[in-house]
């Protein structure tokens, strides 16, 4: 995905200087932004053709990863479907040197982004050469302690900021993060400092099993920005031109010094939160099911033939490049032999400190004593 | 009797405790509909309804902040948390108001609850779901930290800390969960706090663990006296604080040797407060150092390494001959 | 002040019901509601005498506790000079049974609600009796973690709602403690389940040296409310009435089972943030000066001569009965011994666990010991 | 050569730090206009203006976990946390993501920070005011916890901490922040981290100590050596994590005594490590169980009866009395 992803938005932003996108995004009513009717104008073909790639391979990526793990060739994985749009037309409004700064479900974005997808695969199958990110690669870890990335979102963009680099962090979280104190202090430190970083919710009505009328007494996520003296957007998050709209504009703000805005997307994931997880204990099938009467994979794809920028032809062409792509990933992680156990010792401090060499020395030792004997547990 | 899980048995429990008395809530993250991660609280919400198994926002300190408020007001709460990894937003209130709010007003209000904690690794989890930070909270003067390695503990000890007037850290060995089934009385009893178990009585060495690695130190073990011919004592400690010195101490003193075995990261793990005690109270009986198994004094990996940052067996086995062999 | 004070409100909030009085005071714009002018009918004349003789005893309690701590008689002090409305007005709007769940600078509302003088006196002078909260008196512990006593004040207002006692918790907090994560969990959580707890900020303009356009980049606390779905109300703090109507509105709210209220009231401390405190670095002079134009109890003494509920006499009287309080509590600060060492083994566990029963044995010897030997360090 | 005290010397270092590294910032609450409830930052947003030395919403989380995004996006965070009573709301962000960014992202990001804490009681400070939870720190990977116990050190480790690639938790002792001055080099200069002093050689009991209690437990040492003609060694142990075992293991070796004086509660504080590291690396030297002297293991309490929860010259001198008379 590294190599196939043309950063449009540092042509974009460019063209973008002097529009005043604020009043067009900034609304709260829910799904004020209207669909994606007609083909957009401000749009270039070969992005929104673009995002519908990167779309669909990622369709695809979940649904394959969710088959490795329940074959036990993976671990623990927490699929995506559904939350398409948000996390790829998101990450194509970005310039290369904008950070994504992720949630363990963002995996989409990071790749889009250039995070190498062989990486994700071994992540999820709990190996370290899965945390490696390339070092052109402006993407952050992904955080598992909820709303954690947050405060780092913000700090990303506050170096940058001081430093005079024109780089926007674009965080992600959930719904449910909207209620741990780091979103809010997270929130307040970028609008106190006027950080050019974007807070993008993907509100996919769940925080696993709690439902948003449990996590807050407010309507929508939006206007909590108010809050903050931020600027909050509601967008379907369906829509894959919305999503870039939304994200596109908020940038073009940050980087001309306008500072954070609050993002919200509506959206659902269509499987459960995680492979461990079963969401028929907590909701409805038929939820799903309404849901994907507006996929946004469809969608795009519908509206691009509409278009008659995409055909049948293509769409075959595609899913033949996205099942190379993937095989190609997912036989690079299996070709890895056993983990080396004494990755355990390294990246803990710049230089190993002179006890933990001792104790690699005798982690090692006992080893290869256990290897001989054959009775490693 | 029935034969349960660990985990079914801490539902047991939590039903018992929920039937028994009124003043007992159980909230947390998906602790309703979904019956916890973990299916601890499985059912509990249908039976007992959603004012009392309480479905929160996503929040450690609302969760543990709200308990002290719930509690100073005269309920019993039962918060849980999904993963240990997952506490630390709520430390603040755990240290400066749970830990205290009994010194703060001299008594005048109380924060009795029960934390209970899914904690340890080896389940094949992702980052952070595997953690075995005992020791910020044994080092925390006002709390008590309670962990079981068996079903039947698991029931007592949590209808133990249920009972008690002061806050408790019930940390549950996800391990184990599941891992075996044990008979378990379907009515209430009580393992008291406090009060260490020796699993299995010997006189050469002793061996202190608990949680998960119980059931790892026995095995383990088992080896080493079919290889050497010698009996180990193993005791499972089941408090980590206040922990049960005068079991260790007896045990310790008849056999003269001592391994302390724990998944916490070595270097100061609860291992290091148990063997300065015994190194200065068993001195005069002690015929080797005492020996501390540990997990790696590094981050807990991703799941591929995660067996071998945990004591295992065979280094279980060389800490047994280690103080065997000095 | 135990004895001295009536709970008005146990009487008033009864007459209250039925009256929508959310409208009055649901609005935003800075002093929106102004300052008392007329003679208020909805308040007791006995209640304004009342709420003027706390407020004078407060400024006075005050001023008295910053010499003692000059002098050495009791330890680091955090004024309050200039928010006695804040403090008395509002709690005096409470009923017995509400709860009061106090800051650090809260020592006012707390001897409003029945916490002995005295022990608001040995707790600044470092003695552990100054933790002492009578029985019946449902006044929490004093917070000094900034901004962790509001989820407290949910949960004592969740336990009484659960337990069906009409009980509602009044929160204290400042400018600065809407920064911290806590704040916003609080907040969230009192909204989601409709608790019956007041959060009142005492917008006093400065956390430390911090002024609050550093703390948020909005106008105001109370427009925060919105985040959470929770009323929000801006009251001219000096005004003892708007103070007093202002949570007596919120309490019957929030008594009705209409949920949480957040009070933003306007004040300033003219005096240093403790008395270790130089607050000349960090703001001009002027300023307090300024604001002891509108002084709370120099206002309501004057409205109270209009009124004629209040004359010269009285003053004296007042002043005299204030002088002789002061000096009584002082009196039994000062009667006490030295602390007994003792004391730090109590009220750690319910129980002494044996450990410390062995601890407090060696410690008891030891002290002995170096009693005998004179040279305790 | 000038006369510091350790806060004048903090706050040179810090100017020291700003004037020769652009990526240093600092930031916490109070520290600009005000210059640190403490001074420690006196002057320097003056010099520096407020984009470097800045003045922070009250928020720990956001304090650190900012710091977390300044580091990895090249720049030295310089956070100051008001005391250390206070750290816990940003807790999370220290042992998830400060201490763990290196590995998480396999070095690709990092996050060199330094988190200057005051800590340590005895100044008659209010509730929570007075903490000593180094425990928490050193006993996570990932970390180095330092702490000086005069001006000059505070220079020299202050100015490692800020050129070290991994993050430090820096405890400035509040007792001892004015009590003395001492003369400190204007120009930059380096106390390695790592390294603990002898401050005083012996050769009879090896007392280990740290902070605050450096001074204390000299005081305390003169007058054991003064009543029975013995020779302490004191070390200062300086860097907490990583500690120096080379230093101690090797005056211990010589005396065959061991002491260790902290702050900390007893329970699980530093001294549990050391004791129980000491115990088994110098058993064959060892003339008597290594002794600890802490905190009690109660909370720390209002001010009045704070001096005899820590340490107190008696304690120490009763507990070198123990080794020497075992
Ligand atoms: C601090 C913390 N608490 C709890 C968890 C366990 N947990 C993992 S995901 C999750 C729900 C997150 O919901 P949301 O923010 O809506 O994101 P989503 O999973 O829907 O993408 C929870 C509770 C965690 N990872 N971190
Ligand atoms: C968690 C925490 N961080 C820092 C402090 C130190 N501190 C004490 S008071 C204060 C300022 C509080 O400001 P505000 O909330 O406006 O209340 P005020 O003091 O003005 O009444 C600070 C930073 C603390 N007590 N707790
Ligand atoms: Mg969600
Ligand atoms: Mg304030």
């Amino acid at each position: 995905m590294h190599d196939e992803s043309p950063h449009f938005a540092d042509a974009v932003i460019t063209t973008q200087t002097g529009v005043d996108t604020a009043k067009e995004t900034q609304s709260l009513g829910p799904f004020d932004i209207p669909a994606t009717i007609e083909k957009p104008e401000d749009v270039q073909d070969e992005l929104l053709i673009e995002i519908y790639r990167q779309m669909a391979l990622l369709r695809e990526f979940d649904r394959r990863s969710v088959r490795l793990q329940r074959a036990g060739r993976i671990g623990t994985y927490p699929p995506l479907e559904g939350q398409e749009a948000c996390q790829v037309a998101s990450t194509l409004a970005l310039r290369k040197a904008d950070y994504v700064v992720p949630t363990y479900r963002d995996y989409g974005a990071m790749m889009v982004h250039g995070m190498p997808m062989e990486h994700i695969l071994m992540y999820w199958n709990g190996r370290p050469e899965g945390a490696v990110i390339p070092q052109d690669v402006h993407v952050f870890p992904l955080a598992v302690p909820i709303a954690t990335q947050l405060p780092h979102a913000a700090g990303l963009a506050w170096a940058a900021k001081l430093q005079g680099r024109d780089e926007v962090s674009l965080a992600f979280f959930g719904d449910g993060a909207s209620s741990e104190g780091d979103f809010h202090e997270a929130m307040n430190f970028a609008a106190v400092f006027k950080l050019p970083v974007v807070f993008f919710c993907q509100n996919n009505q769940y925080a696993i099993s709690v439902p948003l009328s449990r996590q807050t007494a407010t309507e929508t996520i939006a206007e909590k920005a108010a809050a903050y003296g931020v600027t909050g957007v509601r967008i379907p998050g369906w829509d894959a031109v919305a999503v870039y709209r939304a994200v596109r504009d908020a940038v073009v703000r940050a980087s001309r010094g306008e500072g954070p805005t609050l993002i919200e997307a509506l959206t659902y994931r269509y499987g459960p939160h995680t492979t461990s997880d079963d969401p028929t204990k907590y909701r409805p099938l038929s939820e799903a099911e309404s849901w994907r009467e507006r996929d946004p994979v469809e969608t795009l794809r519908q509206d691009l033939n509409r278009y008659r920028l995409w055909d049948d032809a293509k769409e075959a062409e595609l899913q033949e490049w996205i099942h190379e792509t993937i095989q190609a990933a997912l036989a690079k992680m299996e070709s890895l032999g056993p983990v080396n156990p004494l990755e355990l010792f390294d990246h803990v401090y710049a230089k190993l400190p002179s006890h933990l060499e001792r104790a690699k020395a005798e982690f090692l030792t006992e080893l290869s004593h256990e290897q001989t004997k054959g009775d490693a547990q | 009797m029935t034969e349960m899980t660990l985990v079914q048995a801490v539902n047991d429990a939590l039903r018992t405790a929920l039937q028994s008395d009124d003043r007992v809530i159980l909230l947390g993250e998906d602790i309703g509909k979904n019956g916890g991660v973990f299916r601890a609280t499985e059912g509990l919400q249908a039976r007992f309804g959603e004012q009392r198994v309480v479905d929160t926002p996503l929040a450690e300190a609302g969760i543990i902040g709200t308990s002290v408020g719930l509690a100073a007001g005269g309920m019993k709460p039962i918060p849980e948390i999904q993963f240990m990894g997952f506490i630390y937003p709520g430390f603040e209130q755990i240290v400066s108001h749970v830990a205290r709010l009994r010194m703060r007003s001299r008594s005048r209000f109380t924060a009795p609850m029960v934390i209970r904690v899914p904690y340890g690794g080896r389940i094949r989890a992702p980052e952070l779901h595997s953690e075995s930070t005992e020791t910020f909270f044994a080092h925390t003067p006002g709390l008590t930290v309670v962990t079981p390695s068996n079903p039947y503990d698991a029931k007592g000890l949590l209808l133990s800390a249920v009972q008690s007037d002061d806050p408790v850290i019930f940390l549950e060995p996800m391990h184990i969960y599941r891992s075996f089934r044990q008979s378990v009385p379907e009515e209430p009893y009580i393992v008291p706090i406090g009060s260490a178990q020796i699993v299995k009585p010997g006189r050469d060495v002793t061996v202190i663990t608990w949680g998960a690695m119980v059931r790892d130190v026995l095995d383990a073990t088992a080896k080493v006296e079919a290889t050497r011919g010698i009996e180990v004592e193993v005791i499972d400690l089941r408090t980590l604080a206040p922990w049960d010195e005068e079991t260790v101490f007896a045990s310790v003193n008849k056999t003269g040797r001592a391994v302390i075995v724990h998944e916490a990261v070595l270097n100061l793990g609860l291992g290091a407060e148990l063997a300065a005690r015994i190194s200065e109270e068993c001195v005069l009986q002690l015929e080797a150092p005492v020996t501390r198994v540990g997990g790696l004094n590094v981050p807990v990996p991703l799941f591929q390494l995660e067996d071998l940052h945990a004591p295992t067996h065979a280094r279980i086995q060389r800490g047994i001959d280690k103080v065997l062999d000095f």
